[in-house]
């Protein structure tokens, strides 16, 4: 496995993507979105590595991690939902009321 | 051939957590048959669990219990740092119930809520493996969110889960990517072992993996405890959230960030501590410097303790830049008495603001000082406590946390923690001015001190006095806590 | 009777206590409970002066453990000396005073009053007899609490600015005190020393870096409570936003932590980094002296006016503190009770007429004499105290500080800082004749009532103390003596400069202290340092002629 | 005797302490005045045993030191409360109780019926206790106490009449006058005390222990700069140049005061200084010559003003600062126990003067008072002719008057002459003795002028007082007249305690008196003294010639002026403009101190009040404050409320933090 390097320089540009999209994204999904793509770049890393380094460790983690997205989708989408619901928007330059 | 083993599973290192896993979801199932009617009962029925889950935590103080092929351990500094959210979530609990009844949200679910986040602490705290500290700020932090944006009408409420939600994400998304590359770096998500590997690395701070995944994990928890420049979120979650969720917040989840943290970097990256340190003193200079000085300009009273809770986090820092005995004993007592103070003083808060969260201005509280002498008090020796002010326990707290930073020689951040220490008097002071020196026409006839509330203030009220004159009953604890850690 | 000294701090904690159950409405019962409590304190505390020995040692020294945890062991060790032990007795002989003093002035609130300034006189009487470093700094902190309030509830229209001011500029000085504080700590942890307690510290030897960072921290600290000039601005907001108590208690007693800091702390435990600012500090304090009685001269408020000549008297002690000889630092103890006398008895005065005319502006007086001779006559006695005419208390302890700074390096200031003794006399005369003299032709003052019993009654011990101890000063001065001898010798900063010493001079101080000096300093009689360097320090070479060398 | 030194100025404290308290209750003026009067006359008659006791003793054992208790002891420093009785302070408490037992007497008819008599006589006994204290004091700080005391007492006198803003002023003038003096007084005490101790170890400031080491002292150098020091205290005190200009103020006090304090007693106690600290001075050229300089020059400069007052106490007043300027001149000289003489002559007629016109203006005040007149009482143009209305008062005053012009005979000849001859003959200051003669004879010819310039306008002439108010003029009463009675006397004789040996008629007595306490001075003077060739008696019985005939010279330009052709002076003034607003307007004197001290002071408190203290100081306080407060304003706007900011902060910092470890 001597392209580990590869792997893990995809999954930083992949993590970077995420991170600039979150950065730049106004939709609220879309940002949501970009997350989802930063931690599939850290599962990227991990199962890299685990191959790598030859021990589970990694791809084990790599479950929690997808499991625990799941999770964290249900509840933000629930969040999202109910912020649609009083605001009629789900564009981030809403979520201004509190400020300063 | 191949036998999957299961092996032998000491359970006694998670007893608490699993009672409380279990209550919580009987509590959900309760709630969910019983969907209308009075739900304070749960509310004494969370109670009751925590103070038994208290006295279980409480039973396993000395003992040294490593499970689960060493992810998690049962230690003193474990226990400590339970006590602490249970102590959090107990005064929590004890002050939702007449807030939720007055805002009139359906708060069946908020207790289970409060008890799984208490669980995802407790399995930061005692955690000894990266996965099982990320599983453990994971269960924190989705209950977490969802109680941000617990009051569903409030538009307030729900951008501050969002915010949370969002902003929470990202930084796990950080979190990870550093917890993969120390992975990477090292081939191990055990703590121990990690440490050991670093250990035998002849040049660990030139590893650029190990570094870079030090340095992205901080950011994780940097984040948790709100320390700048990824504290951004926490003024704005805090106003949004229900009150007596922003105690919580305040208290509990920085808590555990600063478990995880001192347990993650004292126990696996030791050896690089002289590159961490260097790091962390430059975020408490800017955490506290931020915080207070920003606080400094706040009306909302919401707003001004959110500030004073990230240079509250600056100060813990500065502990933890120290990283001997000292600093982190005075994390452990700090953030113990940054409970009792500031859910006391988040209770003041809930009592003289009025339905739907008005009221909540610094200016509201003019007159109270005389109106309600007794309320007017308690706060008065929250905010002397925030401010570090003796004999109160926040003082003493500080003191260990800065004579960390002086014993290991980091006597200029020392200096930036009193000057910030000093310039936020003015904020706390400013409250006071109001509660005292200013007369107001209004007579605080809204203000309704329920018995639970009111048994709130008493516990902060002890908690926060009692360290402060006779701190070697807990300092003592906090100094094995770190001891044997 | 082991335990005279915490009795005395903690009754008016007792007081409290009692006040607590007494109904906010009964305002008589509470201003006399209050008045009891003090004057039992008082009491008690003679029972102390009686009972003192009059050696160097501390007495009355109880010491239990208190805090143990990690590196720090903090202790409940307490005692005086004969230098505390005037500041015990100062602070428990004006308490009762200034209790009397608010009898008719506060009518509002009177419950919250007593209990503010039962706290206070607590937190002021466990700072002068702690002997732990960190119980110090607790009293330290404590005290501003009340006089907080006190100055924020009871003050007059500018009251927030001056008390926010007030908390805030003395927690920025005491904050880096306590960082200052923690890092001698862990100096002397290296050297062996294991808990706070003071007096091992001065054994303490600190290389000179860090004497100067640890002096200048103390001193800062100090210097902003004394308050030394450019340190001193809160002083006058707070004065005149303070009711009459808060501001006779913050004269009395509250500003002499400052000077009681150096004596007790700053100076010996830093020896030699004291010694180097010696210049420095003469400087401000002589600065302090002429500039504090140039804008004395010209304020239009009795109260602003009598809290700028606080901050020149307080130079003057400044001055004989750092002389580093007997006389100096006797000069300087005895002139920080004088001004506790004048200067409380002067914020009383102002109250007085305070009270009658709700004004407190010179030009609304004039020709008081002619309508409260009484009034006049006591005002003007101790106008001269503070003016420090001989035969008056103030006197005795300006002279002695001058005389000591003038036999020390500080001649040249002491020769600015005698000048103003001019300056006190033009603005104390001007505004006494401002107020009292003159015609009556203020209508509103003719019908001006003169002093009555009670007040008279507050008056008269300070008045009376202002003529024993400008006559018979020696019980003063004889008990604190030993004490300031041994501080002397903690001051002394090179063994080779004792034994210069001339052995005439040990023949002329009989009784000196000699077993009980520390060991770090031992080496000397018991002679001012001032003296046996004068031969060779003529004018051109003292630091104090270059004022480059000063600044 | 001597051991019950301390009873003299008990006495008059007694005095003070029941006037004081009960002096209010006991109502009764002869009660008051008669305990105060008593009093003080006690004080008196302890004093004359003192003198008789001395005077039986052999000179070398007429030196005593009580003990009355330790004062102030604080390291190597020792003062305790001690008295002297020496000649010297001998001839003080004559002088202090004798003279103010006669004006306490004159006191009881002169402030009959003013509103706080009881205050009055305990200022004054107080104020004889001061004095007593600061003439019998053994060490400098007993002195001190006294010496601040007077001041005290001055203070309280003058500003007797505190309902006027004047008196008020004067009082504060005074006192803030002599303060600056005192500042000289203590540093001269600190700079002397320092020197002995440091160099000699004699750590003291007690003056027989002074004396006894007083030969280890250089000539020059530290002890010019001690003396100077003393000096400035004692022209504080003794109104002297440049520190005059509060004496005249002073007479807005009662007469009684300006008699006693600011004529007989007070105002003495810095030549009283210089001679009880006469070792040290002499020990310094320098300083005396400056004391015989600025004797000399106030003595000529007071004199010309007083040539234009017409308030009758002011000319009065500045005759004193003249006159003090004479004696100023003579320990200049070294001739101290010449000052010393006139010190008591002048105590003696100049008393008589002020009671005298303290006389007068009491009658004019009364017959002003009958026709509800608001004429100026104290001012000479509104009198005249009061010789026969008055004959006891115009026959001492005028006695007194003569005295003081140097009429041979009378006791102001002796003493004056013999400070001129000395300040002519002395061996110290060279050249410049024939300069300090010269002014000397000058000033004298000045005082017979205006003294009699001023017996002229009162008491000669037509009467130029409102013709109604005429018949109520009448001499004043036995109370008031017998104290002028027995001054008057005592000036007219007073002078044959100390007659030069020139004339040879009786032996100077007073200067084989006070001789033990200046040997010691006189043998140190000798040292640098020029030893020349010493004038003949001719050159001498020339000078005193010389001087009658200056002194009738006066007299006759006086008589000439304001007798015979009493158009001249307004002729004069018309010449002369300038020069005589110049002298009427005491020379600016006070507007130029007002310009250079008072009003820079005041200016530069405003300045640093409001300038320095409330812009700069405070407000770098409060701009620190501000600062951290406009930060505060950025800092929360930095909390723009929008996800995207803060998330790019936080990967900013990521950025940041990685950055710095990767390019490190």
């Amino acid at each position: 496995m001597e392209n580990l390097n590869s792997y893990l320089i995809v999954s930083a540009i992949l993590f970077s993507i995420g991170t600039i999209g979150v950065l730049t994204r106004k939709n609220v999904i879309v940002m949501f979105m970009c997350i989802e793509l930063m931690l599939n770049a850290v599962n990227l890393t991990f199962v890299a590595f685990s191959r790598y380094l030859g021990n589970l460790d990694g791809q084990v983690f790599v479950f929690f991690i997808m499991t625990v997205a799941a999770a964290e989708a249900a509840v933000g989408l629930a969040l999202i939902i109910a912020f649609f619901n009083n605001k009629e928007s789900i564009d981030v330059d809403d979520v201004n009321l509190m400020k300063w | 051939m191949d036998m999957i083993l299961i092996p032998a599973v000491n359970m006694t290192p998670i007893l608490p957590e699993i009672f409380l896993s279990v209550l919580a979801m009987a509590l959900l199932l309760i709630n969910v048959f019983n969907p209308g009617g009075q739900k304070s009962y749960l509310a004494y029925v969370s109670f009751i669990g925590i103070v038994a889950t208290a006295i279980l935590v409480g039973a396993g103080w000395g003992s040294h219990i490593e499970s689960f092929s060493g992810s998690v351990v049962l230690d003193n500094f474990a226990t400590f740092f339970k006590m602490i959210f249970l102590v959090a979530a107990g005064l929590a609990v004890l002050i939702s119930d007449s807030y939720m009844e007055r805002e009139g949200c359906n708060h069946g679910e908020l207790y289970p809520l409060i008890l799984f986040t208490v669980v995802g602490m407790m399995l930061m705290a005692s955690g000894t493996d990266l996965m099982t500290i990320f599983l453990g700020l994971e269960v924190m932090s989705i209950a977490l969110y969802v109680l941000a944006g617990f009051n569903r009408a409030n538009k307030k409420s729900n951008e501050a889960g969002l915010k949370y939600f969002l902003l929470g994400s990202f930084s796990t998304g950080f979190m990870l990517y550093g917890m993969a590359l120390i992975y990477g770096a090292t081939g191990t998500t055990r703590l121990y072992k990690i440490a050991a590997i670093v250990g035998q690395m002849t040049l660990p701070s030139a590893n650029i993996l190990l570094v870079a995944g030090m340095l992205l994990m901080m950011t994780g928890f940097a984040f948790k405890v709100a320390a700048a420049p990824f504290h951004m979120w926490t003024p704005d979650v805090y106003e949004g959230a229900p009150t007596p969720m922003t105690a919580f917040m305040s208290a509990g989840p920085k808590a555990a960030g600063f478990a995880a943290l001192l347990r993650i970097f004292l126990v696996a990256l030791p050896t690089l501590q002289v590159e961490w340190s260097q790091v962390l003193w430059v975020l408490a200079a800017l955490t506290m410097t931020v915080g207070n000085i920003t606080a400094l300009r706040q009306d909302n009273i919401k707003r001004v303790l959110a500030y004073s809770s990230i240079a509250h986090a600056g100060y813990a820092l500065v502990g933890f830049t120290a990283g001997n005995g000292t600093g982190t004993a005075g994390i452990l007592f700090y953030m113990l008495s940054y409970a009792f103070m500031n859910i006391g003083a988040f209770a003041i808060v809930i009592l003289v603001s009025k339905k739907g969260e008005t009221n909540g201005n610094v200016s509201d509280f003019a007159g109270l000082g005389f109106k309600r002498p007794i309320l007017a008090l308690a706060m008065t020796l929250f905010l002397f406590s925030l401010a570090g002010v003796p004999p109160a326990a926040g003082f003493i707290g500080k003191f260990y946390l800065f004579s960390g930073a002086i014993q290991k020689g980091y006597i200029w951040l020392a200096v930036i923690g009193v000057l910030n220490s000093a310039a936020s008097v003015y904020y706390y002071l400013r409250i006071m001015v109001y509660m005292y020196f200013k007369e107001s026409t209004e007579d605080f006839a809204w203000v309704q001190l329920t018995a639970p509330v009111a048994l709130a203030l008493i516990i902060a009220a002890a908690g926060t006095l009692i360290p402060g004159i006779v701190p070697s009953i807990i300092l003592q604890y906090a100094q094995m806590a770190v001891k044997l850690m | 009777m082991s335990n005279v000294l915490s009795l005395t701090t903690f009754l008016p904690i007792l007081g409290v206590l009692l006040l607590l159950f007494i109904p906010k409405d009964s305002k008589g019962v509470l201003r006399n409970v209050t008045l009891a409590v003090t004057v039992v304190t008082f009491l008690v505390s003679l029972i102390m002066l009686a009972g003192f020995q009059t050696n160097a040692e501390f007495q009355f020294v109880e010491n239990v453990p208190w805090i143990a945890a990690g590196p720090f062991i903090m202790r409940y060790n307490i005692g005086i000396d004969g230098i505390s032990i005037w500041l015990v007795i100062l602070t428990t002989f004006i308490m009762p005073i200034a209790v009397l003093s608010t009898f008719t002035a506060v009518e509002e609130k009177v419950k919250e009053y007593m209990i503010c300034l039962l706290l206070l006189e607590t937190g002021m009487l466990g700072a002068f007899i702690s002997l732990d470093l960190f119980l110090f700094y607790i009293f330290w902190e404590v005290m501003l609490i009340p006089m907080y309030f006190m100055i924020g509830i009871w003050g007059g229209k500018n009251k927030i600015y001056a008390a926010v001011k007030f908390f805030i500029y003395t927690m920025v000085g005491s904050l880096l005190m306590l960082v200052a504080l923690v890092f001698l700590y862990f100096k002397g942890m290296e050297a062996g020393i294991h808990d706070f307690g003071l007096i091992q510290f001065y054994n303490l030897k600190l290389d000179m870096a860090t004497q100067i960072w640890l002096f200048l921290a103390f001193a800062f600290a100090f210097a902003i409570k004394v308050p030394m000039f450019p340190l001193h601005t809160w002083l006058p907001d707070a004065h005149t936003e303070a009711p009459t108590a808060g501001s006779v208690i913050l004269a009395a007693v509250l500003l002499k932590m400052g000077t009681y800091g150096y004596v007790r702390f700053a100076i010996p435990l830093f020896p030699e980094a004291a010694h180097k600012f010696a210049p420095l500090i003469a400087t401000l304090a002589v600065i302090g002296i002429i500039y504090a009685a140039l804008v004395a001269m010209v304020q239009e408020d009795v109260k602003k006016l009598v809290a700028y000549s606080s901050v020149a008297h307080l130079g003057f002690v400044m001055l004989g503190v750092f002389a580093f000889n007997t006389e100096g630092i006797t000069g300087g103890m005895l002139q920080m009770l004088n001004h506790g006398i004048s200067t409380g008895a002067l914020f009383l005065i102002v109250g007085f007429i305070y009270e009658r005319r709700h004004t407190r502006l010179i030009t609304d007086f004039g020709g008081l004499s002619k309508q409260m001779p009484v009034f006049a006559t006591i005002f003007m006695i101790v106008t001269f105290s503070s003016v420090g005419l001989p035969g008056t208390n103030g006197f005795v302890g300006e002279f002695l500080i001058l005389l000591g700074a003038f036999e020390s390096q500080l001649r040249w200031f002491t020769v600015v800082a005698t000048s103003g003794v001019i300056l006190s006399a033009v603005y104390m005369l001007w505004v006494f004749q401002r107020v009292m003299f003159g015609e009556l032709d203020n209508p509103k003052n003719q019908k001006l009532l003169d002093l009555n019993g009670r007040e008279i009654a507050i008056m008269v011990p300070l008045v009376v103390m202002i003529f024993v101890m400008g006559l018979y000063p020696k019980p003063f001065i004889d008990k604190m003596d030993p004490a300031i001898k041994k501080l002397v010798a903690q001051a002394r900063i090179t063994p080779a400069n004792a034994q210069m010493m001339p052995a005439v001079n040990q023949m002329q101080m009989p009784g000196a202290p000699q077993g009980q000096m520390p060991a770090g300093h031992q080496g000397g009689g018991e002679m001012p340092t001032g003296h046996p360097g004068m031969e060779n320090s003529s004018p051109q070479t003292s630091p104090a002629v270059n004022p480059h060398n000063a600044k | 005797m001597f051991d019950k030194v301390w009873l003299i100025p008990l006495f008059p404290l007694i005095g003070f302490l029941i006037n004081g308290f009960f002096g209010k209750k006991i109502k009764n003026e002869a009660v008051i005045g008669g305990i105060g009067t008593l009093m003080i006359f006690l004080s008196f008659l302890v004093s004359c045993g003192i003198l008789m006791q001395m005077i039986g003793l052999p000179p070398e054992q007429r030196v005593f030191e009580k003990v009355l208790f330790p004062w102030i002891h604080s390291g190597s420093f020792k003062a305790d409360m001690a008295f002297l009785v020496d000649p010297l302070s001998a001839i003080m408490i004559m002088v202090v109780t004798g003279v103010g037992s006669l004006i306490h007497l004159y006191s009881i008819g002169y402030m009959h019926g003013e509103e706080g008599f009881y205050r009055f006589f305990a200022y004054l006994n107080l104020f004889c206790m001061s004095m007593l204290l600061l003439v019998l004091g053994s060490n400098m700080l007993v002195m001190f106490i006294g010496w601040e005391g007077v001041g005290l007492c001055s203070y309280l006198l003058i500003g007797y009449y505190f309902h006027k803003k004047s008196a008020g002023d004067a009082a504060k003038k005074a006192f803030v006058m002599n303060r600056v003096g005192d500042f000289g007084f203590l540093i001269g005490l600190f700079t002397l005390y320092w020197w002995f101790g440091s160099n000699h170890n004699i750590w003291t400031i007690n003056f027989m222990e002074i004396k006894a080491a007083s030969h280890l002292l250089p000539y020059g150098g530290v002890v010019t700069a001690a003396s100077l020091c003393f000096f400035l205290g004692a022209t504080g005190k003794s109104a002297q140049l440049p520190l005059f200009t509060w004496l005249p103020d002073a007479m807005e006090g009662p007469t009684p005061v300006s008699a006693l304090i600011h004529a007989a007693t007070m105002v003495t106690a810095g030549v009283y200084m210089i001679g009880r600290m006469s070792f040290v001075f002499v020990k310094s050229p320098e300083t005396m010559m400056i004391i015989a300089v600025v004797g000399a020059a106030t003595a000529i400069f007071a004199a010309t003003i007083g040539t234009a007052q017409n308030d009758i106490k002011r000319v009065l007043a500045y005759s004193t600062v003249s006159q003090l300027g004479f004696m100023f001149l003579a320990m200049g000289v070294g001739a101290f126990s010449a000052g010393i003489f006139h010190l008591m002559t002048h105590a003696f007629f100049k008393a008589c003067l002020f009671l005298g016109s303290g006389s007068v203006i009491h009658a004019m005040h009364y017959a002003l008072h009958k026709i509800h007149s608001h004429d100026d009482a104290q001012d000479m143009r509104n009198m005249g002719g009061l010789k026969s209305a008055m004959p006891i008062t115009f026959l001492t005053f005028l006695v007194s008057t003569i005295a003081i012009s140097g009429i041979p005979g009378f006791s102001g000849f002796f003493s004056k002459d013999e400070i001129l001859w000395m300040a002519f003959a002395n061996p110290y200051h060279g050249n410049l003795n024939i300069v300090l003669w010269g002014i000397g004879a000058i000033a004298a010819c000045f005082t017979a002028f205006y003294m009699f310039r001023l017996v002229f306008m009162t008491f000669f002439g037509e009467c130029r007082i409102n013709p109604k108010a005429k018949e109520y003029l009448h001499e004043s009463p036995l109370v008031i007249t017998i104290p002028l009675m027995v001054l008057g006397f005592l000036a007219v004789v007073g002078g044959y305690l100390g007659m030069p040996k020139l004339l040879g008629m009786l032996p100077n007595y007073f200067e084989h008196w006070l001789e033990p306490v200046f040997e010691l001075a006189n043998e140190y003077g000798s040292k640098y003294a020029h030893h020349g060739a010493h004038p003949s008696h001719a050159v001498e019985w020339g000078l005193m010639g010389l001087s009658v005939v200056i002194a009738l010279v006066g007299i006759t330009i006086a008589f000439t002026m304001y007798v015979k052709n009493t158009e001249l002076p307004g002729k004069f003034v018309a010449s002369f403009p300038a020069l005589h607003r110049a002298v009427f307007n005491k020379w600016y004197v006070d507007e130029i101190y007002d310009y250079v001290f008072v009003n820079p002071c005041k200016a530069a408190g405003q300045f640093l009040w409001k300038g320095f203290d409330v812009l700069v100081v405070d407000g770098v306080v409060n701009g620190v404050a501000n600062v951290v407060m406009g930060f505060s304003g950025i800092f929360r706007y930095i909390q723009s409320g929008y996800i995207y900011n803060y998330a790019f902060s936080m990967a900013l910092g990521v950025v940041v933090m990685l950055g710095y470890f990767i390019f490190k």
